[in-house]
């Protein structure tokens, strides 16, 4: 909706910025969830310590990496060290407490694949696999999951399964032993969904300004669950947009220059 | 004990047919140069391990050297696909190529095995995942003291290592910083080795406790003067992230990707022509 | 996060009687300073977890704070025997101990286990030996691919681990260099830590790659300048080999080390006290 | 022997810096292990690899460290790594071609003891245990043992096996699946003992000038069997003795001097 003064994916990236509380530890996925990141620290959450998979931990770049193991990350690090070590001793220690993952496909239960689309063996469209998606999801305090709402990723039943959100809901996750809380928020360039307390699926719990509860629904692979009391989600303030819009030109010139 | 020599030299001493060869790096320190030249030598029949296959794993598939690739992230970092990987894997062009796909802390507890000389790495991962159904080389185990159930992978041990690093001195030590991935496990956990470095010099001047392979746990060191471009190598240049994006139109057709091979990595004697070679043809554009 | 206080308040704040508490550094960092705190403070009862106990376990067992200590090599290194441990294993004094032995690699394995939250550690060790009739704690399991025998020891997981590092920031982010040991692993296996420094800075200037602990994993940083004497901090001043000779005949009879840890440690308010203490004493002899 | 000009532990030192060959990598114990490893650097052997437990690979000190942590240590090697890694990635890993240990007793299979003596829960003497020995003995390409020849040592039953050489003798370390070769020479004050080939019994095969095979037999606490063929140690040389008493020298002053 160019006519609300924003686009949807600055919504949605604006929307999973506000869910980072100051102080927190956020092992960070690249794309969307590293823009969300990068916009909290640059607005209400200065003090978020961003971890990257490639090693470096407190990394404060002032553009966004096009990788995760950019020069820009380990150059402003407090901390940059192998890859063994960030998963062994930062990640599987339990020691993150907040993991931020973009996904292709994603089932009421937050499960989410980034693998294959179609068989395994003989897959319509090979994507690029686990990654440290699987521990992030095993092993942080809790998951943020952001992708973009329709049929194609929102599906009834994934073709992969490659990292667990709450499985068969209820309390399979924990049955399984993974110490994660699991995903608490699912944003979109719709809305916003949270777990069921007790069932763990996905409910639409808000709406971003001028989106229907209908067009959500209808986006979505599966009878998705509407919560009684619908929230709207607050539009980007004007500080929020300038300061994603910014950090987007300064990526863009960045990238473009380095030839 | 390291033998300085040229690369070409290198590669035909150290990479067989049918070898086991991890090329490691962590978007930083690909060693480009070296996956080239063991295009132009034509090696076959190679499993490749890497933890996150990128650009020069799409050059090898494309041009057939891979029979095999072991691989945790097979993508173009923040740009998309590899489309040689995917043609190779959804086409089975130019050959079909078997997969083993892993988590990237399996793959990393996997390389620290073959490090430590342990017969299998342990994690806490994999639970309820698909991998598991899908590769046979995940199994678990029970904890002695808990009974917790344990993820278990065995060990990398690669017929050869390949990296890249910034500095070695005239004895063969080599010096690397930044981001180090998992390349000094790839490495002690190989039975032969070859570190490609941006420059040798007199002396490392090594900070404490920095990153160095002694040479005596290397086989060869070859001086490759921006040997991890597009790929970056810090203190000596920045990532050439306009590369990474050119690639997708590159690699997207089998025709395309044929001509860039064939003018600039076939066609060159080594990755200083392979250099010229592109300027020029980027400079015509 | 770490909060930067005095040593005194981290001691009487962290460390409870009864808590499993480990005070590691091999031979470089060893936080002496904190040890006297501990027995300042009479802390009661505690198992003391260490690789290397030296002569800081030597005074913390004859000033009776220690119920257990687990350990790998207990000695003065270079002198011979703590005669503190042996007259506490051989009779009791001045209370019974009991003692868990490991090999060094076991310990490494045990501390790495608990930094990665492992339950227990894996290593190719301990087959054979004598330790194993002993130390209930050491088993063994086979791996599920080769079937190779391999030992298992439980993760330590102190309730509190204390070490001496060279500097801190204001932040609490702590920077160590030299002989690095096997800090990083106890304090991030540990439930709390404290961490004395030479000096707090504006700025670590931290070379890359090095050994960084963020203050988000600490508990308390507390500036002790000379805080590892006898032993030594690179780069600020040399281990005092003279004082390590020297302590064989203050440690060899109860009588004699009674009176120096009650002038010199019991007697004295702080780490800068008991130096001056010392100083005063030796000028004297 | 005063009159020969050197001490006995001199010869001891000397005979066992002969057996180090240029270029090994050799993982050094403290004491007699380090001043004969550091003689060999400093003569026949200039281009030994000194690895400390301590972490330090490559280590060039100019005086005997008194504890395998000195700073000397770290600030003259190539590479310091953590405990960890020095046991795993480079021990374990049976990266190591030659280790060097001393001991407090030592059996006919060249197994060695440095825990108790007397009992393990009520023991006679306490000493400091195994260290890192058990690694060396177990994962080094070959080991050398140094102690001084008496009856208090050379024990028909050690009190406590800390680490091990030929265990039952014969084929028994290799049943173990211990990947060395294990012990190929122990030097003594009196001589040199090599493991026959077969029932891998220490075997006396060199005495050091002025030494009677009597002698080291009745210093022996088990009936030892010497080789038909006993050759004489070769006295040390002048360079030899004047190397290491400099050695000393310098390590004395340097440990007097920090106080």
């Amino acid at each position: 909706m160019p006519d609300a003064g924003y686009t949807s994916d600055e919504m949605m990236t604006i929307a999973a910025a506000r869910m980072i509380r100051d102080g927190v530890t956020l092992f960070v996925g690249i794309g969307l969830p590293s823009a969300a990141a990068n916009l909290a620290r640059l607005t209400h959450a200065p003090n978020t310590v961003l971890i990257y998979e490639s090693g470096t931990i407190g990394a404060k770049p002032s553009v966004l990496p096009l990788s995760i193991g950019d020069g820009e990350l380990s150059e402003t690090a407090d901390a940059v060290v192998s890859i063994p070590e960030i998963f062994s001793y930062w990640l599987q220690a339990g020691r993150i407490g907040l993991g931020f993952l973009g996904a292709a496909q994603i089932d009421k239960y937050a499960n989410i694949n980034s693998t294959v689309i179609g068989g395994y063996n003989k897959p319509k469209v090979r994507l690029p696999g686990a990654g440290g998606a699987q521990e992030i999801a095993a092993f942080c305090g809790e998951v943020l999951i952001t992708l973009r709402h329709n049929n194609r990723a929102f599906v009834n039943k994934l073709d992969f399964l490659t990292s667990g959100g709450y499985f068969e809901g209820g309390d399979s996750r924990q049955k399984l032993g993974l110490p994660g809380k699991g995903p608490t928020n699912v944003i979109t360039d719709l809305g916003i969904l949270t777990p069921d307390p007790v069932t763990k699926e996905l409910t639409l719990t808000s709406l971003h300004p001028g989106i229907t509860a209908e067009q959500a629904v209808a986006a979505t692979g599966w009878p998705l669950k509407v919560a009684a009391k619908l929230d709207t989600t607050a539009p980007p303030s004007p500080d929020e947009l300038r300061t994603l819009r910014d950090l987007n030109e300064r990526t863009a010139r960045a990238h473009a220059g380095q030839a | 004990m390291a033998q300085i020599i040229s690369l070409s030299e290198a590669i035909r001493e150290t990479v067989r047919d049918g070898d086991t060869v991890a090329l490691e790096g962590f978007t930083h320190l690909i060693p480009f140069a070296a996956g080239h030249e063991i295009i132009r030598q034509a090696k076959r029949d190679l499993t490749v391990i890497r933890m996150t296959p990128d650009l020069v794993y799409d050059q090898l598939i494309g041009a057939g050297c891979v029979r095999k690739i072991v691989f945790s992230w097979g993508g173009n970092p923040g740009v998309g696909s590899l489309h040689r990987l995917r043609d190779a894997v959804e086409n089975g062009w130019p050959r079909t190529i078997e997969i083993e796909e892993h988590a990237h802390a399996g793959m990393a507890a996997a390389y620290s095995a073959g490090a430590a000389n342990l017969p299998f790495g342990m994690l806490r991962g994999y639970i309820g995942t698909d991998l598991v159904k899908y590769n046979q080389r995940i199994k678990f185990i029970d904890c002695p003291f808990t009974g917790q159930k344990l993820a278990a992978i065995p060990a990398h041990r690669p017929d050869v290592t390949i990296i890249h690093a910034q500095k070695a001195d005239r004895q063969g030590n080599v010096l690397m910083w930044g981001v180090v991935g998992v390349q000094k496990e790839a490495v002690l956990a190989a039975r032969r080795s070859i570190v490609t470095v941006e420059e040798i010099v007199d002396d490392l001047q090594a900070p404490p406790n920095s990153v160095v392979l002694p040479a005596w746990v290397l086989s060869a060191v070859c001086e490759v003067k921006g040997g991890a471009f597009p790929s970056y190598a810090q203190g000596y240049y920045q990532r050439d992230n306009a590369f990474y994006k050119a690639w997708d139109a590159i690699a997207r057709e089998r025709d395309a990707f044929k001509t860039w091979i064939g003018r600039h990595v076939l066609g060159t004697k080594n990755f200083a022509e392979f250099k010229q070679s592109l300027e020029a043809a980027t400079s015509h554009a």
